[in-house]
């Protein structure tokens, strides 16, 4: 193990970019490993080849900034704040987990960060962040809700209600499309007839393009495309071009595809790479991969010493409880 | 006192809540420039303005949904769907997204939505803009559901629902709008989940809810008249129904009928039929008859729709069947 | 009353097209009659101003190319060839309707015809064209499938996920919009936030934008984009601009709008015009005229003395009836 | 005779299906190059082409809208919804034009569309991808509801639900999927309609469908040991449920226990309960008992998701409440 040493700079600002990365990487590869051991029941999607979007766009982004999510949400959510230890927990079912272990990896959500949920349904969420944008502008907060949507979920109908309505009402709404290419077993390109950009463009939303692996062209391109955003001209789509690594789901055996699909465009390699070429020293990177992984195996160790999720507690959550004459 | 019509009572509901709460909200198509296809938020955009007042496109499940994304944010929201017909298009807003929201949050938020929507027939609307839909909805854990049956308790329930901080959907019916009661200038606002028992009786028990409440006054006063008492109790609120108010009825009459304008199958009445031969089954002398829709989509023709929406007659009928004297003669 | 004269030449084609106008139009203007003294119940939408749509449209379709209409569908169902006797019934609610008398204005529909119902529901028409388009590429029909829908129905979700479906299966549709300015009450222009065109493009939908009150042009368009279609190249859009004369419904006092809008464009006129140029006598287009109000007097006398709907064969055809051992 | 899987028996019966009649035709998402998210489908791509064995985009509003249109110009077609909760999305389809069309249009069509998902849990799944709402369809009418319990019984309905000439929804169990049977290699198709008795019984009838019926067979062996005997009947069709098979055997054993994995209240054994509450109201010795979910969305944590499911156990105690022996000491 390389031995812990503290940075000398934030090489620009890329050393927090690069702990980020390496947070949520680190997070998925225990995840696949916890659900392989059969720790982590249910589905989970993995984010793996994806990092630099969360990190890039969520750079931008202030804590009281609202984002919608997608099954694929645990990057959303790591960078976007979420404790480790109710997110572990969580994934792991526990009482401890951020929603109580009733969520699981297709619900993580964080009010108090921002992060109003992954979400099953596909297209969800991007309603959703039309309506926290909504309320942003309501009441004044100033803060911005970002959608992110994959490139399989153009398909739903309420992409093109919100892109409607956002772009009609010029509501402070940034869409995120992750376009990694697939939509479960198929191709994108099997499934999605229309050019991202044209369409877009047709509601008078404008589209930024951007190597969704690069975690600075990321970062760059959202702090653009959010300068538009919060100066109240409305909606923006950052298209991030991406790589879904891993299978669609954890156990997808992928016979659909052959295996060398993307590695050379790893977002972690990429993210080295510059460093590297700013000067910095391999045992600095090591030294923050190693910090990571000790956090990580805090949460998981916490998230075991949780008890499990408590059946009277989820019962009693299903309505508010009302506090006497409340609600009249 | 002064008569006040069911949309009217709608309407100034909608307006104290959104002047006393500037967190309320009302979005829907054509609700606020036209004041709602059935007028039910005229005036609210000249005393509240377009950013309180929304019109929308014809955009149903993003209206949906951008309500719980709303909430979240602190909003009240409180959207028409302008035929319960058109609420198959907010199904998975209002039960993927909304009524689960808080449970798979683990309770870290509450959505306080009110999805309000005309049902009922009698205006040959035809199959697509007839439909009593709430069995659907009550039978999603984590919303509620209410009907109103008069202006009173249209005003009062409205405040309530938008009160709540869980979402309801706020069913009202179409031929009730324009219908005027007697009511108290101050209006009381009504909490949830409380039935009202609008008559009392010794011989049967009525539970019914909306248009289907006038039904069953009339048939109790037909049977008054030949010394049958019928109790009538308004449920005014589906989903949590007030059971307790039920089966202390049953208890005293040992007779039930169920009415509602709902298709009688898998509606409403079920649930309650259900729940009192089980809990209630030691108090039952006899059947319990249902009267609902028959097993069809609602007509177009005004004859059909009148011999397809439940009567005071069936309701007569019904309790007749109860009370075991099917075969008696007809009133 | 002029004299009746038969005509000596149809004029290029044109007065076929002036009979189908006079058809619909005197149709609309007898049922908005019929429903203020009380006839007709329920609520109907009339396409006065928009008939050379329907006219233009059906003019280049056959009897098995299918159509999906609107709750505006009144001309599209006469244009497509339903009986006038069975219309007017069901219309005015009678046992002899097309429907029995249990659909409506909202819902005539004439199979034989290729007339896949009027609807209820704001766009819920078009992917049941795109579903008859599938059929007829699957059955080998060579028929292809037209889907009508209005300005303010491209707001739905539906909308977009057929459009795409469409483009990607390179299906024999034609999409119809009907841009008549108006959503209900409100301008389209307040609901809709993109360009047409630009947005139809994006998916590789070709679109031919005509003005839709000139049937003349509407029919060359027609033309053109259904010999696109039927060349399996896939969907093409026809973006018809039309005016909606009377109110969204009969009995909308139309508060919100101001009286002379789009006169000058009137359909019926502006072939006329056509008409007259190529030398028309108007004792020709006076004969036109009164043998359709004689056909559709004859129609509503028809329905008239038809019986009331029937309750009892309502019911027993909420289902098919099985022929015993059919199902198995 | 074979081991037959309940996914094998669907696989099978779409395929022969498809073999006899060319205007069958499969549709959804990943169900042709992948064979299914449950690998219902698979082989069939292979066998019949791209042309009748279609994937989709993730449009399920449009998919089901194309069902109807593609009904109507003569195709058969079945389209899968990858979980049932993402009906939601397929609503307007179904309810206002699929279950509408014949009746509205007078009779002058036929739809015979199946639209195929999975319910239930047990996969840890979640609130969004476990939901049961079969009751929504079965309260509509123009729709039929079938959930088989078996492979052979999975296969006989499937191919019924194809031949059958109106929609159908048909619910198939994902906790089901892996499961086999014995199974007759020469499988029948079954007519819809129709319950079948699994188990004969006297002191008391349980009614169930889908993985509740091995629930309701696992306690009726528990009890059997202690003498009490339980029939059992798999109701198959929910809608139209075979009413007769239920009031016979309510003749005989005039007890009555109702039970499914879907929510309780307003679930399908309310419409049971509620007729059987009626026209079955002389037999009944006891109350009507109910086992379904509680009210609350489905639980991730599978701890959480085990108490939510229904159990043997309680059906064996709402057997023991049914007969009037709820204070009686536990087997
Ligand atoms: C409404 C709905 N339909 C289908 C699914 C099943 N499903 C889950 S993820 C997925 C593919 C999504 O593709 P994309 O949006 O590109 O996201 P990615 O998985 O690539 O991150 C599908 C079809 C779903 N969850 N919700
Ligand atoms: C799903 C749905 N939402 C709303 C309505 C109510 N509605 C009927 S027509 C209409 C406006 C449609 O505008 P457009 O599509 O332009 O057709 P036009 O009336 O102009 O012919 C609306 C909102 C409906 N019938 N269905
Ligand atoms: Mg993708
Ligand atoms: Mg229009």
């Amino acid at each position: 193990m390389a031995k812990a040493q503290k940075p000398t700079s934030n090489h620009g600002g890329l050393l927090p970019f690069y702990e980020a990365l390496q947070l949520i990487r680190q997070c998925e590869e225990r995840l696949g490993q916890l659900f392989a051991d059969g720790e982590v029941p249910g589905f989970i999607h993995l984010g793996i080849g994806q990092e630099a979007v969360s990190v890039g766009v969520m750079s931008v982004l202030g804590t009281q900034d609202t984002i919608a999510s997608t099954h694929r949400g645990h990057g959303h959510a790591l960078a976007k704040g979420i404790p480790l230890d109710g997110f572990f927990a969580e994934l792991l079912a526990r009482a401890d987990g951020v929603c109580g272990g009733r969520g699981g990896s297709m619900h993580v959500a964080d009010m108090r960060v921002g992060m109003l949920g992954a979400n099953g349904i596909v297209g969800a969420g991007v309603p959703i962040a039309l309506g926290s944008a909504l309320a942003h502008r309501n009441r004044g907060t100033g803060h911005i809700a970002v959608s992110f949507f994959g490139d399989g979920a153009l398909a739903e109908g309420v992409l093109h209600e919100s892109f409607n309505m956002a772009a009609l009402w010029k509501l402070p709404v940034l869409f995120v499309c992750e376009a990694n290419g697939w939509s479960e077993f198929s191709p994108s390109a099997r499934q999605i007839a229309f050019d991202l950009e044209a369409w877009s463009a047709a509601y008078g939303v404008p589209c930024v393009g951007v190597d969704g692996n690069d975690v600075v062209a990321v970062a760059e391109a959202a702090e653009k495309a959010v300068a538009l955003v919060r100066g109240g001209t409305g909606p923006v789509l950052l298209e991030c071009r991406t790589t879904r690594v891993r299978g669609h789901f954890e156990g997808d055996a992928q016979k659909y595809r052959t295996a060398d699909e993307g590695d050379a465009r790893d977002p972690i390699a990429i993210a080295e790479a510059r460093l590297r070429a700013q000067g910095i020293a391999e045992s600095e990177l090591a030294a923050i991969a190693d910090e990571v992984r000790a956090r990580i195996d805090a949460a998981v160790t916490k998230a075991r010493a949780s008890g499990p999720a408590s059946f009277a507690a989820a019962r009693a959550d299903v309505y508010t409880p009302l506090v006497l004459g409340e609600a009249c | 006192m002064a008569d006040l019509r069911y949309g009217a009572a709608l309407n100034r509901a909608l307006a104290d809540a959104m002047a006393e709460d500037g967190d309320v909200i009302v979005m829907g198509e054509d609700i606020a420039g036209a004041g709602g296809s059935f007028g039910v938020t005229r005036g609210l955009l000249d005393r509240f303005g377009a950013g309180r007042v929304i019109d929308t496109p014809i955009s149903e499940a993003t209206i949906a949904g951008a309500a719980v994304g709303a909430a979240m944010g602190g909003l009240k929201p409180v959207f028409e769907i302008m035929f319960m017909d058109f609420a198959t298009l907010t199904m998975d807003a209002m039960v993927n997204q909304a009524a689960k929201a808080r449970f798979m949050f683990g309770g870290q938020c509450s959505l306080p939505i009110v999805l309000r929507t005309p049902h009922g027939g009698g205006l040959s609307a035809g199959p697509q803009h007839s439909q009593c839909l709430e069995a659907w909805f009550a039978h999603v854990p984590g919303l509620k559901v209410v009907c109103p049956s008069d202006a009173a308790s249209a005003y009062g329930l409205l405040r309530g629902a938008i009160a709540d901080p869980d979402p309801v959907v706020f069913v009202e019916h179409k031929g009730l709008y324009a219908r005027k009661w007697d009511a108290p200038d101050d209006l009381a606002v009504l909490p949830l989940g409380q039935a009202a028992v609008l008559r009392d009786g010794r011989d049967a028990t009525v539970v019914c809810y909306g248009a289907a409440v006038h039904l069953a006054l009339a048939a109790a006063d037909g049977l008054a008249a030949e010394g049958t008492s019928v109790e009538v109790i308004d449920l005014r609120t589906i989903q949590p129904w007030d059971e307790a108010t039920v089966l202390a009825s049953l208890a005293r009459t040992h007779r039930l009928v169920i009415v509602h304008e709902a298709v009688e199958a898998f509606g409403v009445g079920a649930e309650i039929a259900a729940r009192m031969a089980d809990v209630g089954f030691d108090e039952l002398d006899g059947p319990i008859v249902r009267v609902g829709a028959p097993f069809m989509p609602v007509p177009f023709a005004k004859g059909l729709e009148a011999a397809y929406q439940p009567s005071a007659a069936q309701v007569v009928a019904a309790i007749r069947k109860a009370m075991g004297r099917e075969f008696s003669q007809e009133a």
